[in-house]
């Protein structure tokens, strides 16, 4: 499935990358497409299309991956 | 219901006085309100400065989502969620939250709530700069 | 550390606000806030108009003694309690309570403590106007 | 022990009296002496000088000794 994978805030500039088109068929392997890390950290949070997920949920074409670390608004 | 991210300052007390005149006079007799304000010190460090970066889409559909639940689970008039967005500086607020019901304990509980499911929910992310320079917040301290 | 009995009209937006101002800018990262109204109903019966009563003297002290209560079972910057006397109609204000705090699960259980004390302590009672006639209120609802 | 005595609301009105002066060594027996009933009701509060106290504690010359109903404010 083709889909966008979006980075945020320390992850984005860690990696160096913002947004990223990969061909993948789960979150986890989106993960290893666009970051070029072989295993998700365990504290990254994982959202398609807005909604949070698990990383092995399948994805479908177009979705929108998002991947960021904890979240600390408030 | 309001939900709103603010780009500009943001006026807590103004906030909650002009969604208050939306409620039925008389209908409430309690209203809990919460201000997160920024700080100059954090962990140890003086604190400048603070960039909040959020997702838009996502934030906004997660604050509508507490918004609900608090609303869902107590007996709620109305509530109200307000979030700064992008840099602020000490003393600025940051967030406010508020209940409106007609008894005092759905209102602290759904108040305390709406702070808590939001810090915990809500794709906000904190970069401070400091005296050493800029670093990312990488946990909120505890709420209960 | 204020604590205040108010005669005529309380703004308890403004109350805060100017109370405030007297904080070290900074200093606080949290401020909760509780605002009780007069509903214009209670127990089944529309309600016209309420009467506060106190006892000059002993609730003001009481006040005080809540207020340094919650300043020494959590880690506050400030406090703030003020208190309509007097008559009172649907939707005016009758007491505001804030606490300031570097934290939030400060001013939550604080702010929350403040109310909870003042009303099982502070010597206030309401006499309440209906269609019936006037009656006085016999104990206030449940807050936990 | 001359003491002063006040009612509160509702039972002011019940009552029909605001301040009485009274020769007490309790605040019970100022309640039977100031009120005219000889039971102090279960509900009913007592502060001396503007403390809460048990109606068996001594008093003292010139104490104020105050009866409310339950307290009702915020």
């Amino acid at each position: 499935m083709a889909v966008t994978v979006r980075f945020f805030a320390s992850l984005r500039e860690r990696l160096g990358r913002d947004e990223v088109q990969v061909e993948a068929s789960t979150a986890e392997q989106a993960w290893q497409l666009a970051s070029g890390e072989a295993s998700l950290p365990a504290n990254v949070l994982v959202a398609v299309n807005m909604a949070y997920v698990d990383p092995a949920q399948a994805l479908e074409e177009g979705d929108e991956v998002a991947f960021f670390p904890p979240v600390t608004g408030g | 219901m309001r939900v709103a991210l603010i780009e500009t300052a943001l006026d807590p007390w103004q906030a909650v006085q002009t969604h208050q005149r939306c409620l039925t006079p008389g209908s409430y007799g309690a209203t809990a309100l919460f201000v997160g304000t920024m700080r100059d010190f954090n962990e140890g460090s003086g604190v400048s400065e603070l960039f909040l970066e959020h997702y838009p889409g996502m934030t906004e559909r997660h604050l509508v989502q507490v918004a609900e639940e608090a609303q869902a689970r107590w007996t709620l008039i109305d509530v109200l969620i307000e979030h700064r967005v992008g840099t602020v500086y000490p003393d600025d607020p940051i967030v406010v939250t508020a209940a409106w019901s007609a008894h005092r304990k759905d209102a602290f509980e759904a108040c305390r709530f709406l702070m808590e499911a939001l810090k915990s929910r809500a794709p906000f992310w904190k970069r401070e700069t400091t005296e050493q320079g800029s670093r990312w917040v990488e946990r909120n301290t505890a709420g209960y």
